[in-house]
């Protein structure tokens, strides 16, 4: 029934005393241990195996250097990049400059997941054995930054043996990293990670994972890891738990970031994406009222019990609370009131001219919506019942309507939908990964990640440009361009912002404590999501300690 | 004889091959693109990355083909015993994650249904012996196979599982342990496999016990019971024989009941979070993996028929009516 | 003699009351007789040779004894004629084609039945051999599945079967009905060689067919609604029937040779009364030409000559 | 009349069809308006499967079953056939499953109404049913709103007598109409079809049972393993029966009076005088041939093995 | 889908009263049905049910999905069932998704029963070929693992009612009944009543329609409710992994919410009991009600 090459024969128990259990990422069986296949690879494979240049921590905003010890534009094109020494791979080749150069242009082949990095780098080369420097045609500031967090570097000593396809998306089922853990066993339900006592960071940062094992927990639902939780299986846990609120605090042993709501950090915005190519969803007016119809205190405490919040007119998260113009959203935010909406409705001219009690368009047309969210996601499902509820409350019809994903995926590519909930884009070192979502152009046949309400705005995607054209470093700039796309966004309104949907993470001190929360120094994000090791998780392990004996 | 199974094998082929190519058809003609919420799930920035990716995926799957000619490549590797590749738990072979799920599956299955089955005809025996013991066997019966399966599986995970904690109630063997044949794994497999089977068990006897109480009470009035008492015969081998009589059409029953068993079992697994059959096909469906739904449903339909096919010529070898019937002896 | 009949009222407990379907019928039957019960539908020859054996559920025993060999036949008592059943009075049912478990060999099934009443199978094989092959089977049927035996052969084995352990008395219920004339033939003479043989001490066979009975019975005994209307030799009761339903009986049947343009025949008018509340009197009456006020009384079961009797007030 | 012409009937048998069976073979004979054919033979003889293909109840295999000239096999159409279901019909063997047992009796002559007289007045019809249970000796007050476990079999197979006279019909097919009824039923239904024979109906009349053959018939056939083995004038056919397996059937019939011995004792002698010479006697070695001998006029003997004993 | 085999196969005929019982048999089946425990006992819960799914929810002031009273409250006199995690009051569903249960099994079992019996009579009363043909069809549908088959058609097919689900489950269930009446109808097919109707000219549906299918009228009947149940089993087993109807509110559906709200971990029994002690009541009741009713028709049984 197993699959357990590579245990090296060692088959049995991992103690329960060093071993870390988590959950919320995995929902299949591993399959891949690719980190260029980034939706899909073992939960830990970037983060635990292979390791980026930088992290990101959202909570400080800091860059904290990781595989480059540093790293700095030399002039508005030339970037440079100085690498750690004494950093080795796993089967104990160096980790070189020649690694970072090759993983860099890897997104020349065709398909890979940063291929437009190449529109607008021109080249990367080795100085020597640990600087990498790289020319840009176009300084995209907050791009690169994001880039150097983001992606994970691979080793050219193996990886260049391989073929294009294989590159992308071969299973790479001996992964060799230069990160903490190591590959040791999966099975169906479950991934295994083991320490690597030679860990570059120790000796260099002083940083050691207290973990030996991580077994890594596939998920079946929601429900079954709520299970798990509660007998104490899972340590940390990244599922969105059902009626954590009353596990927090009915004394069941469940922790989270903060002791009361909303209990979790945000970690990335829902959206109502109107699709802007159908009447009459093409009114900013109309936009404007359904946003303003929307009773968000009703999701916000009934579907989710307090675990989330409302998102901020604009949409950002609070992490980049500092780019909000606040005088821009007291002028143009529309406030999330029925009788607005209703105003704004009778104003452009929305009326129930055929008292069915629902609004016509200004030329008498029936308005008849429906959002759809995929089947089997209960919280967006509830969120849907109550939007389509409260859009009736001020006359527009909507219906609440709940196909199985992957129907979802196409009809929100293709652009057939009315309305749909959406939360691609995750928290990450700039607002303009918001709002390259958000505005992006030119609209194409299939819009498969960004404006999937295919809203077509030249003057906010210029802007975008100009976003990412701002060194990350300077606030204020960032917050001025930032400034303009919000009233852009405000008035507007090409998707409509709902709540900020948590960084779902229930942890359980019975085995390791020192969990990151609000009350004590651990700050790192809590999550083992894919991308969010980068984000710093990977320094939550470090925090980790074993719970004390008990008598 | 010949002719017989002759024409039972036929009937096998055939339902193999409408069911394979139902199987094979339905997820094809429905909406979405599996490959398109793969790459969804990638969030890949660059939209030229996705198309060619895409590309890639289609070319690969061969669903770029025209349908009758992906349905022709689907009949031919079939036939080499190639499953294919899982979409969404690419790139394993679909043969691998089957054979992950198969033995759990089985593991549940085979047991359950050959205990029910014998303990329920028992239990339904006992029940026709007296109007106390009906009274009380009977409705029991009927309240359990009325019983939906993944209900009485809640039920059970709550009450043994949550509640009392004396079983676990999900996964298939301990997290802290791997695969291997020591005591400790295999004590923690049976610890989890327990609860599930014990749910697909009782709803399964409740049918039997009915069945087989139904059966023997008209056995007991047929004309040879009828005899023997009148020759003075004991209860005894009335009852014997009657319970035989009664056994046969119940191994008929088997066959026409495997096919609910096995969807009992997928509902139970779901629940249990049991790491068989039923969960890979709750996923295969919902991520629109073609080939592993294939290779799940296939490996169902062929389990049904192989259990029909025994269960036939088990019927054939223990039923001297049918036997003989065939042989085109005296009518 | 060998079985004494006296008074047995045997009734179906039914809805709406109890069916009379055996109402006092008083008889003997000598050692070595061979009874041929004659009647229509529905007079009760099931019922009475039930009766003798086992009841089943719905019927109700109300009265009478039977006295067999001297030993008083506990008929009311299921318990207690296990011990007479089999060994001292057996019965080839009405059903014998479907009276054998079809899933088990004909051997097997009749051992089992043999050791169950704890008689050893061994000692008594080869009887059943040269028994068999009396009725002119092969023993090989043992090995085989009822199934696979034709209707005169099913019957066959069941009548040695039945007598295999050679009871006083044999009932044998339209053991004949259901089979073709030449194999009823056989059948029949089988029956007489059985008695002849001593296999059995005396018989009752059950028929409608008074002519098939006549064949090989020695006495017939007619039976009416539930009662007996007659009972003599069978030469008397062909040549010198009594009681007037058994001469409009013989009237209606037609013999080889008899041809409508000759000889035109005529049934009985009307049909027998229910059994649910019978008729007080003869209840013959209400089809019976001779009937008068007299028959309003229950005419007594008399011998009216030696060996022959009558329940008619008209049968002097 | 209706006349069988070599007439064979295969029955697919066994699990799954696999086997045949052979019902009737090569059976040639006719029943000519106002003449009774009895159809004689033991069970599974083939008699039922004859009467069923007149009725088009069970299909001819091979060779033709002609009503008045017209292929009872070719018929097409529910026209065609129901227009054929006037001229003939059957009464079946067991008068209690002839009946619906959850309707009435008299629904045997609604269906017929509503299929052939549909535009009959109400009046009309009760007129047409009464004659027709004059006819039969039925009391229509007895008989009709009754469900058919409240009425005897006597009266119930003569219902269905009275259900065929409703079509005015020329040909009846009665299946052992009387086996199931009671000796003392038995022989009114026996007269009436005497009487239906009178007024000019031809009857195929099947039983097993000889003497209830020889009382109302003029033809008798004698079937055996799907054979014809003996057939002629009624009276010839008794007074001398040549076929050992009539012969068989004589002896075995029970009779009154007679004993089996003696009945055997006299066909016995009879045989005696029977010579070797006779054409119907097969040498050694023979095929029995499908065609029947014509011993005395109006007499047929299949040629049989005179020493085989069946 | 359950419970095919608990219909004994009578391949004796009902026997007939003859002379013994001149009582017609109808009325005499009503005095043993008033007589029959089981029977009064299986239709008193049935119908209570069925009275609840009818009657009560134009009373309630609240819809199914109305989330209107605090989350999470263990039965008492407010919420006789108690409410869920938004708040929706238990009872308020229960009733309303015993109302898609009958209507599903209505649908579903009626369905798989005109498909089934049509088959059946077909097969059985024409014989040959045809037979051979509907045969074939039936053991194949019967071999395939129906529930599975419902997951993907359910998975995929758009636009996914009660109507639709109950269709698609009529579609899959029917093989055993097929196969039961098929034995049936060719038994009596051979009867000479019916014979007698062909003689009569009456058009073969005539005969299945109106002298065949009469005679088998509670045999059909039971098979009805044995198709009901199964029915019901399946499309909560559908609702149960999500698969059922969007809209609306079913018994299973309460368990799938139940369930996937975690109901089971947080110990919120009152969610997830009652619906599947609905079902399970229902169906029961079916089924002991069809033992009553085999006893009723079946004098044989009646003894026990
Ligand atoms: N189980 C029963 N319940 C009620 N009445 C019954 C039952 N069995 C038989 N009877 C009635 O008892 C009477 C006698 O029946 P019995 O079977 O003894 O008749 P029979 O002479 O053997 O008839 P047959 O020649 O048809 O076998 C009949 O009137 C019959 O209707
Ligand atoms: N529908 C059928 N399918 C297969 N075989 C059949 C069928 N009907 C009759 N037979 C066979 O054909 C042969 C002749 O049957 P048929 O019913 O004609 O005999 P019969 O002379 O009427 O017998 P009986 O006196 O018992 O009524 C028998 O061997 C019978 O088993
Ligand atoms: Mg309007
Ligand atoms: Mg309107």
């Amino acid at each position: 029934a197993s699959d357990t090459e590579g245990d090296g024969g060692a088959a049995g128990d991992y103690p329960r005393a060093e071993t870390l259990y988590t959950g919320g990422t995995q929902w299949g069986p591993p399959s891949t241990w690719n980190p260029l296949d980034t939706g899909n690879y073992a939960t830990g494979t970037v983060g635990l195996v292979y390791e980026t240049l930088f992290l990101f921590e959202p909570q400080s905003g800091e860059y904290i250097p990781w595989l480059a010890e540093s790293g700095e534009w030399v002039d508005d094109s030339t970037y440079e990049l100085k690498l750690r020494q004494g950093v080795q791979w796993s089967d104990g080749e160096d980790f070189t400059a020649d690694d970072v150069v090759f993983t860099v242009e890897l997104g020349q082949i065709e398909g890979s997941t940063y291929g437009n990095l190449w529109e607008w780098l021109e080249s990367a080369e080795a100085v020597d054995d640990h600087t990498v420097r790289f020319t840009f045609s176009q300084a995209n500031y907050a791009q690169w930054a994001n880039w150097l967090y983001f992606n994970a570097i691979v080793p050219e000593h193996i990886w260049s043996e391989r073929s294009d396809e294989e590159i992308l998306t071969g299973a790479n089922e001996e992964p060799v990293g230069t990160g903490p853990y190591a590959y040791e066993a999966h099975d169906q339900d479950r991934q295994v990670w083991k320490k690597r006592d030679e860990w570059w960071a120790t000796e260099a940062l002083g940083h050691e994972v207290a973990p030996t094992y991580i077994v890594d927990v596939v998920n079946t639902s929601n429900e079954a890891a709520l299970g798990q939780v509660l007998q104490g299986n899972i340590d940390m846990n990244n599922n969105f738990l059902p009626g954590v609120a009353q596990l927090v605090q009915g004394g069941y042993g469940v922790e989270t970031y903060y002791p009361e709501e909303p209990y979790m950090l945000a970690a990335n915005t829902a959206w109502l994406v109107p699709n802007t190519t159908k009447e009459p969803m093409d009114d900013p007016e109309f936009r404007k009222a359904l946003s303003a119809s929307i009773d968000m205190d009703e999701i916000v405490t009934n579907v989710y019990g307090g675990l989330v919040t409302e998102a901020n007119p604009t949409g950002l998260l609070p992490a980049w609370e500092e780019y909000i113009d606040t005088e821009v959203v007291e002028e143009y935010a529309t406030p999330r009131d029925p009788d607005v909406a209703k105003d704004i409705l009778e104003e452009a001219g929305y009326e129930d001219t055929n008292n069915d009690g629902f609004v016509e368009t200004p030329d008498g047309d029936p308005i008849d919506l429906t959002l759809i969210v995929p089947s089997g996601w209960t919280d967006w499902m509830e969120s849907a019942r109550v939007i389509s509820e409260s859009a009736e409350a001020v006359g527009i019809k909507v219906t609440a309507e709940f196909p199985e994903f992957n129907d979802l995926v196409d009809q929100r590519n293709s652009g057939e939908f009315d309305l749909v909930i959406n939360n691609e884009r995750q928290i990450s070192n700039t607002p303009w990964t918001y709002y390259d979502y958000i505005f992006r152009l030119p609209v194409q046949e299939q819009q498969t990640t960004v404006n999937f309400g295919r809203y077509e705005n030249e003057d906010a995607w210029e802007l975008v440009g100009e976003l990412d054209g701002v060194p990350v470093e300077d606030v204020e700039a960032v917050r001025e361009v930032a400034g303009e796309l919000q009233q852009i966004h405000l008035e507007e309104m090409p998707v409509i912002p709902l709540w900020y949907n948590g960084l779902w993470s229930q942890t359980s001190n019975t085995v390791w404590t020192n969990w990151p929360s609000s009350e004590t120094d651990n700050n790192y994000l809590p999550s083992t999501w894919r991308g969010y090791f980068q984000l710093g998780s990977i320094l939550m392990l470090t925090e980790l300690e074993p719970a004390p004996e008990e008598e | 004889m010949r002719k017989y199974f002759g024409r039972k094998i036929f009937v096998y082929v055939l339902t193999f091959f409408a069911a394979v190519t139902i199987n094979w058809m339905i997820p094809r003609l429905m909406p979405g693109d599996p490959i398109q919420s793969r790459l969804a799930r990638a969030s890949l920035t660059d939209a030229g990355a996705a198309e060619a990716l895409y590309e890639y995926f289609n070319n690969m799957f061969g669903l770029d083909q025209p349908l009758w000619q992906q349905y022709l490549n689907f009949w031919v590797s079939l036939l080499q015993g190639d499953l294919g590749i899982s979409i969404w738990n690419f790139p394993t072979p679909v043969t691998e994650l089957i054979m992950g799920a198969v033995p759990y599956s089985l593991g549940l299955l085979l047991p359950s249904i050959l205990l029910s089955w014998f303990v329920g005809n028992w239990f339904g025996a006992y029940a026709a012996r007296s109007k106390w013991l009906d009274n009380t066997i009977l409705p029991l019966g009927y309240v359990l196979t009325a019983t939906p399966y993944m209900w009485l599986a809640l039920l059970l995970a709550w009450s043994l599982g949550i509640v009392a904690d004396l079983f676990p109630a999900s996964g298939s063997y301990g997290l802290s342990l791997q695969p291997a044949f020591t005591w400790t794994f295999i004590s923690s497999l049976l610890e989890h496999w327990f609860l599930p089977f014990l749910s697909l068990f009782l709803v399964a006897l409740g049918g039997w016990a009915i069945g087989m109480r139904n059966m023997i009470i008209y056995e007991l009035e047929s004309e040879y019971s009828n005899y023997l008492q009148a020759l003075g015969a004991p209860r005894r081998l009335i009852r014997r024989y009657a319970f035989r009589n009664a056994m046969l059409p119940q191994i008929t029953g088997l066959a026409v009941q495997l096919g609910t068993v096995v969807a009992g079992a997928l509902l139970t697994e779901i629940v249990f979070s049991y790491q068989g059959l039923g969960y890979l096909i709750l996923q295969a469906i919902q991520n629109q993996d073609f080939f592993l739904l294939q290779g799940a449903f296939l490996f169902i339909v062929i389990g049904v028929l192989i259990a029909n096919f025994i269960i036939d010529v088990v019927y054939v070898m223990v039923d001297p009516r049918v036997r003989v019937q065939m042989q085109g002896g005296a009518k | 003699m060998t079985l004494e009949v006296s008074d047995l009222r045997v009734y179906y407990r039914t809805l709406r009351g109890d069916v009379r379907a055996l109402d006092g019928p008083t008889f003997t039957l000598a050692d070595g007789e061979i009874m041929g019960l004659a009647g229509e539908s529905g007079s009760g020859k099931s019922t009475l040779s039930k009766s003798l054996i086992r009841l089943d559920g719905r019927m109700r025993y109300v009265g009478g004894d039977v006295v067999l060999d001297g030993d008083t036949v506990p008929v009311w008592d299921d318990r207690a004629m296990n011990e007479f059943r089999y060994k001292r009075i057996s019965l080839i049912p009405q059903y014998a084609m479907s009276a054998m478990n079809p899933t088990r060999k004909i051997g097997r099934m009749i051992a089992e039945l043999l050791e169950s009443r704890g008689v050893r199978f061994r000692g008594i094989q080869d009887e059943l051999h040269r028994r068999l092959e009396l009725v002119g089977l092969e023993t090989d049927v043992l090995n085989r599945y009822p199934l696979e035996l034709s209707g005169g052969m099913k019957q066959r084995v069941v009548m040695v079967m039945s007598t295999l352990l050679d009871p006083s008395l044999l009932i044998a219920d339209e053991v004949t009905s259901a089979l073709d004339v030449s194999t009823q033939r056989a059948v029949a003479e089988t029956l007489v060689e059985f008695r002849d043989r001593e296999f059995v001490k005396s018989m009752i066979v059950v028929t409608h067919d008074i002519s098939l009975v006549y064949q090989i019975a020695d006495t017939i005994m007619v039976m009416y609604a539930g009662r007996l209307a007659e009972k003599a030799s069978a030469k008397t009761i062909i040549e010198m029937p009594r009681h007037p339903y058994t001469k409009m009986l013989l009237d209606s049947l037609p013999e080889v040779g008899v041809k409508y343009e000759d000889k035109r025949l005529s049934g009985i008018p009307g049909s027998p009364p229910g059994l649910l509340s019978p008729p007080q009197g003869c209840r013959f009456r209400d089809r019976c030409p001779l009937a008068d006020e007299q028959c309003l009384e229950q005419p007594p079961f008399v011998e009216v000559e030696r060996d022959h009797h009558v329940a008619c007030w008209k049968a002097e | 009349m209706l006349k069988f012409d070599r007439v064979s009937k295969v029955y697919k048998v066994g699990a799954f069809g696999g086997g045949e069976l052979t019902a009737v073979r090569d059976a040639s004979f006719e029943v000519r308006p106002g003449e009774v054919v009895s159809l004689i033979g033991e069970s599974g003889s083939g008699k039922s499967t004859l009467g069923k293909m007149v009725l088009r109840i069970a299909s001819v295999t091979r060779g033709a079953i002609t009503c008045d000239d017209i292929n009872v096999s070719g018929l097409r159409g529910h026209q065609q056939r129901k227009a054929y279901y006037r001229k003939v019909q059957g009464v079946f063997q067991d008068p209690f499953s002839s009946y619906n047992p959850v309707f009435k009796a008299d629904r045997v002559f609604a269906m017929i109404r509503s299929e052939y007289y549909s535009g009959v007045s109400d009046a009309e019809w009760r007129k047409k049913v009464d004659s027709a249970l004059e006819v039969v000796r039925l009391d229509p007050g007895q008989v009709l709103n009754k469900y058919p476990h409240q009425l005897s079999g006597g009266q119930l197979q003569r219902m269905l007598l009275a259900r065929a006279l409703l079509l005015d019909i020329d040909y009846l097919v009665a299946d052992e109409v009387i086996s199931m009824l009671d000796a003392s039923t038995r022989i009114d239904v026996l007269n009436l079809l005497a009487d239906l024979k009178a007024r000019g109906m031809g009857i195929l009349f099947i039983t097993h049972d000889l003497a209830l053959g020889n009382y109302i018939s003029d033809q008798t056939v004698i079937l055996y393993k799907g054979s014809i083995v003996e057939r002629g004038v009624t009276e010839k056919v008794f007074a001398d029966p040549r076929h050992p397996y009539t012969k068989k059937l004589f002896a075995s019939v029970p009779q009154f009076h007679k004993k089996w011995d003696e009945v055997e004792a006299e066909l016995r002698e009879r045989e005696a005088a029977d010579t070797a010479s006779q054409p119907y006697h097969l040498g050694e070695g023979e095929e029995v041939p499908g065609e029947l001998v014509e011993v005395v006029e109006g007499h047929f003997v299949q040629p049989f093995h005179p020493r085989v004993a069946v | 889908m359950t419970a095919a085999h608990s219909l004994p196969d009578p391949t004796t005929e009902p026997e007939e009263p003859a002379a013994a019982a001149p009582e017609a048999p109808r009325r005499e089946a009503l005095y043993f049905a008033l007589r029959n425990p089981k029977l009064l006992i299986g239709l008193g819960i049935v119908l209570l049910l069925l009275l609840a799914g009818l009657v009560v929810p134009p009373f309630l002031e609240h819809g199914p999905n109305e989330r209107y009273a605090p989350p999470l409250l263990p039965p008492s006199g407010d919420h006789l069932f108690g409410t869920t995690q938004f708040g929706q009051d238990l009872f308020t569903q229960f009733v309303h998704g015993i109302r898609a249960t009958f209507v599903v099994g209505l649908l579903g079992g009626g369905i798989a029963a005109v498909v089934g019996m049509t088959i059946g009579f077909v097969a059985g009363y024409k014989g040959g070929w045809i037979d051979e043909v509907l045969n074939m069809l039936t053991n194949v549908v019967l071999v395939l693992p129906t529930l599975a088959v419902l997951f993907i058609i359910a998975a995929y097919v758009d636009s996914y009612s009660v109507v639709t689900q109950s269709f698609f489950i009529g579609m899959t269930s029917w093989p055993w009944a097929a196969r039961a009446v098929r034995s049936q109808a060719l038994s009596l097919s051979s009867r000479d009543f019916v014979d007698l109707a062909r003689l009569s000219g009456v058009r073969p549906w005539k005969i299945i329609v109106r002298d065949i299918a009469p005679n088998m009228s509670s045999y059909l009947f039971m098979t009805f409710i044995l198709l009901f149940g199964g029915a019901v089993l399946a499309a909560a087993g559908l609702d149960f992994v999500g698969l059922g109807p969007s809209d609306g509110m079913s018994l299973g559906l309460i368990m799938h919410q139940a369930v996937k709200w975690g109901a089971l971990q947080l110990g919120v029994w009152w969610w997830f009991v009652p619906p599947g002690l609905g079902i399970t009541a229902i169906v029961g009741a079916m089924y002991v009600m069809n033992v009553g009713l085999d006893e009723v028709f079946n004098p044989k049984l009646r003894e026990m």
